[in-house]
């Protein structure tokens, strides 16, 4: 059975990836799960210096989701390369690091900086974090400002670029196709939606950022569509994510469209689930005669319609 | 830097792996309308917790809650040959989670992760342990003073309610000869007040050279009066912070406590990694979580 | 105490209203809901003719909501105004009508019929319906069509007008205010959110359309979030929904902004719902000493913000 | 128009409003490791039920699952002096909120909204009653064979399953008089293949002038192989249709059957209002929902 998929000039060894500021850097789970099995390990956003983060509360808890405003806590770029990245390889990681930046420069000299270290395997372009006041969500909720940065960051790097997609735009699908025409090797989403819940006793904010970002079981099925409509589109590979918590999510967004997927909040709740999605995925292939799970991609079976 | 090198120290004193007990609850005890203890069957876990680590309850496999729950452990518990065969936590009712735990029936299996988190420091060569409680912050104390009581160290209990019918447990502690002091802020049993009124009095009756150290858990507001007593009478502290956390690994940042930098700057630790357990001298107390 | 809120000219008992397509066409709840005590019954969302609906399925559940794909099956306006308009009038219900055309001329025809019927309200305009593939949405995603269609029926009948409003854009107060602008005297929000569900063990949507709108308690924190910030942006008042389940829920929005909520979803999982609402409403009120439920509206207190 | 007419007719069947009862788990009886039978207290909900109405089941507090779970009313319950005290239902473990109903213990409670929908037309006055029951279809024939008995009307039970130990509570049909005729499609029990297989030689062997009415509840499949036999030999007949619910009010319309109108065409009907019992003549049976 042969679970690997291809992101760009990437193989993975499995579809299944940790979620950008899901997994810490990564050793934080090194203790629960083997690195090593991983599809990929996408570690936090990192700006090219060290941030404090917003100060808590960062998340609450809502129907099925939850809602964080971390604010990108980090400990920068350099101290990440220096104090994290030799324990990723050494664990056999296989690393793919979440960027962010206020302007197209600090995105292109973190490329840069990225670039020269061994064991990076690729960048997810972070251009959708809703948690924070400059960059970040302004250049994901702008087709030209998209377009401008993958270009940008494009030119800075010869790794496997990944702009990772707001899903809070009305037609996610365009900048999944702008992000592909710039030159990105493959598009990842969703990103959180932008989301607020407030305490009606002191009728204030329940988070101190005000709003934050929704992840969780409650948006996979607009994740689904949002996979969906951009597979549809593009032709670079999409990896999806929002709310993935079993194997039979994975299976979805993989049939939906995705080559990959990446699991967030699920892995706070179990750390030990990703044994449990690679069996799942082996056990469903099994079941169905499928030898390769990148057969899976894009096989949605839309009664009346053509199978693409 | 200093994360890095309090890490590299937490590893030192975190050798065990958490694992994820499929836990059976053995009893669910009713203290009051809204206090229980609930013990679980989890031998391996059990047997690797040190006082002052917590565990990451999954009080529903639905998604309501979604996340979940962090809870110190309170006992550990062994059968009639002394083998630890589980532990329990103090539970109070505040919300969905923990009035799921407060329903849970013996038999059911509940998904407990751990031990997580920074232990209380040994207490071998303490002079004098004085542990202070509010509320379900009596919890890390069990085994506290059973690691006290083994190491021949004095221990005292500073144990602090709303009301009389709240205090719990204390046969508990007195067995292991923990000298216990009460306070009531409705003054229904023990001193009438805060517990820090009867700490405060005793911290300024020993002299300099007695070599108390403090260890607290309970509500934010009494951590922080408790460590403005622990400098003021120059007394080591360490105090258990209890806040909100997606996922008690290090992997959300969500449970973040101001802490002082070598450097003399702050920064915001995990309390699930770098805590729960702090020196209350390290924590910026001015900032307040809500 | 008092509950009645004003929206444009008019006043309502109380903040409480059904959402459309959530309550049938109001009658089907008379047996357990007194249908005078709520502020407003919202019915299903109407054509000018009628409509057969999509094939089932219909409907799937999802992580702490629901997609559906109804597909507007209803008796168009004519039947309606026949048939049932003449039980909610002897049942004293405020009844507010929501209109959905191809369009604009089928939105400006519904309504003039309307203004001729007694005891119609207001009307609500769907503009954000996201099961119909002809007009529907494809107004309110786009400012244009939305200051069209809105200008177009604003001219065509005295009536309050309530454009309904998508949550599948990018940024919902521009669509506030231009809805403002073009004359409307309140928005309603949020309709569904686009989304899909897939059976992996056949590889087909769940939902006969393919996609279909999330609703429920699920999609609250995202709701919450667009009706603070149209009410942030526009005069006129906002009517929120999306998840509302409980009083707190219904506070929550009313601190966000909204000058009266719709329940959707949850009438359908408790349709003895509104008498709970309504008394933790009371309950709250009186517990903060609050004599009129009107004052809540915007209260958002953000510490280090200045009260607006 | 004729969506009026017939629900002009609904409100003169359907008197009884529905409540929504806070009813205890009384008993839970497994029947199989995947059936169960759970009796409800819920004296006035119980007290309105018409044979063929369904109840929607609240089967979490939470949000998993959100909405309720449509089903039929199995027994009526009495207490040793002849009260009506509750009602019954068959479950069979599907999914998530049957699985919650199979799990659920006595004294839990469970909002149980009813009673809804059109019940089967009276019996009084038919020559003779067939029911038709597939699985889980048996649930609403325990209170039609009582209807049955009471107004003097033999009564016959066709009742098919996948395998013999899947047939159950056939002794509370023989106590109601009923004559059992069974059928297992691995042939382990009563005849070897579909029910309608028996129940097509019946009616083959019946002169049309026997007065024989059919009900049916089970599969889709099996309602429409029922519905054309009924064709066939030109008997009335009543399916109870399963469809999928969101509300059972009405409210939502996801329950969707297709239905022909009086003017040749068809229509969708809303199967918890209009439905769940329709004549079987009236159902457009080419579409299948999935
Ligand atoms: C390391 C640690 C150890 C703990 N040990 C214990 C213990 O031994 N016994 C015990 O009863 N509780 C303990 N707690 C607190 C316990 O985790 C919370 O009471 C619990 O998470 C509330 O869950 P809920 O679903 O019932 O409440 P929710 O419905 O989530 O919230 C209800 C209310 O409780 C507040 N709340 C939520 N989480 C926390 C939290 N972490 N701390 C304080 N208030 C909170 C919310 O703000 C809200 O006002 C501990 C917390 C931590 C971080
Ligand atoms: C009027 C009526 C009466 C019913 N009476 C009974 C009864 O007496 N006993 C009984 O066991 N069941 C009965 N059902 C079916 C029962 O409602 C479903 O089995 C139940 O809703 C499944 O819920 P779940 O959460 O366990 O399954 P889910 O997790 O929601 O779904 C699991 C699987 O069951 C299928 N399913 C979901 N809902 C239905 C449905 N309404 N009908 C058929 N398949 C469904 C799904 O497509 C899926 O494949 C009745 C349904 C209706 C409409
Ligand atoms: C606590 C938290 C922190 C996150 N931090 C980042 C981040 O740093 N960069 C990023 O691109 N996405 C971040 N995300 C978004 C996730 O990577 C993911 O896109 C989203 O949570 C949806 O997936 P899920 O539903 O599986 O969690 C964060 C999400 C959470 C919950
Ligand atoms: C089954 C169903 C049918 C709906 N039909 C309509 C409709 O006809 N017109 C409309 O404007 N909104 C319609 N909606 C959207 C609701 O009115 C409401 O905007 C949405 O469900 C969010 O609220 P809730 O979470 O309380 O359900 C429908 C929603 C559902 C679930
Ligand atoms: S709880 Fe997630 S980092 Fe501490
Ligand atoms: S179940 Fe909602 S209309 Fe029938």
């Amino acid at each position: 059975m042969d679970l690997s998929v291809r992101i760009g000039a990437l193989r993975l060894k499995n579809p299944l990836m940790s979620a950008s500021g899901c997994f810490g850097y990564g050793m934080e789970y090194a203790d629960v799960v083997d690195l090593s099995t991983l599809g990929a390990v996408v570690v936090k956003g990192l700006f090219l210096a060290e941030r404090p983060g917003h100060p808590p509360p960062r998340i609450v808890e809502t129907p099925a989701g939850m809602l964080n405003a971390i604010g990108l806590q980090g400990i920068g770029v350099h101290r990440f390369v220096r104090e994290k990245m030799p324990e990723l390889r050494a664990r056999g990681a296989t690393v793919i690091v979440n960027i962010c930046g206020t302007t197209i420069d600090e995105y292109t000299e973190i490329a840069r900086i990225l670039s020269d270290v061994e064991g990076v395997a690729a960048l997810e372009l972070n251009i959708s974090c809703p948690n924070i006041k400059e960059g970040g969500i302004s250049f994901g909720c702008n087709l030209v400002n998209t377009r401008q940065v993958v270009s940008a960051v494009r030119k800075a790097t010869p790794l496997p670029l990944i702009p990772k997609l707001t899903p809070n735009v009305t037609d996610v699908s365009s900048f999944a196709h702008v992000a592909e025409e710039a030159g990105a090797d493959a598009v990842s989403l969703v990103n959180t939606f932008l989301a607020m819940a407030i305490d009606v006793e002191t009728r204030r904010p329940r988070l101190s950022n005000v709003m934050g970002g929704l992840s969780g079981p409650a948006i996979r099925p607009i994740a689904v569509r949002m996979v969906y409509e951009c597979a549809r589109l593009v032709r670079i590979p999409v990896i999806g994510m929002g709310g993935i918590a079993s194997a039979a999510d994975v299976l979805e967004f993989m049939i939906a469209g995705a080559t990959a997927v990446q699991v967030g909040t699920a892995n706070f709740v179990d750390p030990f689930i990703w044994g449990k999605l690679e069996s799942g995925v082996r056990e469903y292939m099994r079941r169905h005669g499928i030898e390769r799970v990148s057969e899976l991609t894009g096989t949605l079976d839309i009664p009346g319609e053509k199978r693409a | 830097m200093a994360e890095r090198a309090s890490q590299a120290g937490l590893q030192a004193i975190l050798p065990a792996m958490p694992v994820d007990a499929d836990a059976e609850v053995l009893a669910s005890t009713r203290l009051s309308d809204d206090y229980c203890v609930v013990a679980f069957r989890a031998p391996a876990l059990a047997a690797a917790i040190r006082p002052g680590q917590f565990v990451m309850v999954r009080t529903s496999a639905g998604n309501t809650p979604l996340l979940r729950r962090p809870y110190s452990v309170f006992e550990r518990l062994r059968d009639s040959n002394g083998e630890v065969i589980g532990f329990s936590i103090l539970n109070k009712r505040v919300g969905v989670g923990s009035r799921l735990l407060y329903d849970a029936a013996p038999g059911m299996r509940v998904s407990c992760l751990g031990p997580l988190g920074r232990p209380f420091s040994s207490a071998t060569g303490t002079t004098e342990a004085w542990m202070v409680a509010g509320g379900t912050g009596l919890a890390p104390f069990a085994t506290l003073s059973e690691e006290l009581a083994a190491a021949g160290v004095p221990r005292r209990l500073f144990y602090g309610a709303r009301t009389g019918s709240e205090l719990f447990c204390l046969d508990r502690f007195e067995r292991l000869g923990v000298n216990v002091v009460l306070a009531t802020e409705d003054g229904t049993r023990g001193e009438h007040g805060r517990v820090t009124v009867p700490l405060a009095r005793e911290l300024g009756s020993r002299p300099a050279s007695s070599g108390v150290v403090l260890y607290a858990c309970g509500p934010e507001a009494m951590l922080k009066a408790v460590a403005g007593l622990a400098e003021r009478y120059g007394r080591e502290c360490e105090v258990a912070t209890e806040r909100q956390m997606g996922c008690g690994m290090g992997g959300c940042y969500s449970c973040v406590v101001r802490v002082r930098t070598p450097e003399g700057g702050s920064r915001y630790a995990r309390s699930c990694v770098e805590g729960p357990v702090f020196r209350a001298a390290d924590i910026v107390w001015e900032e307040r979580p809500a």
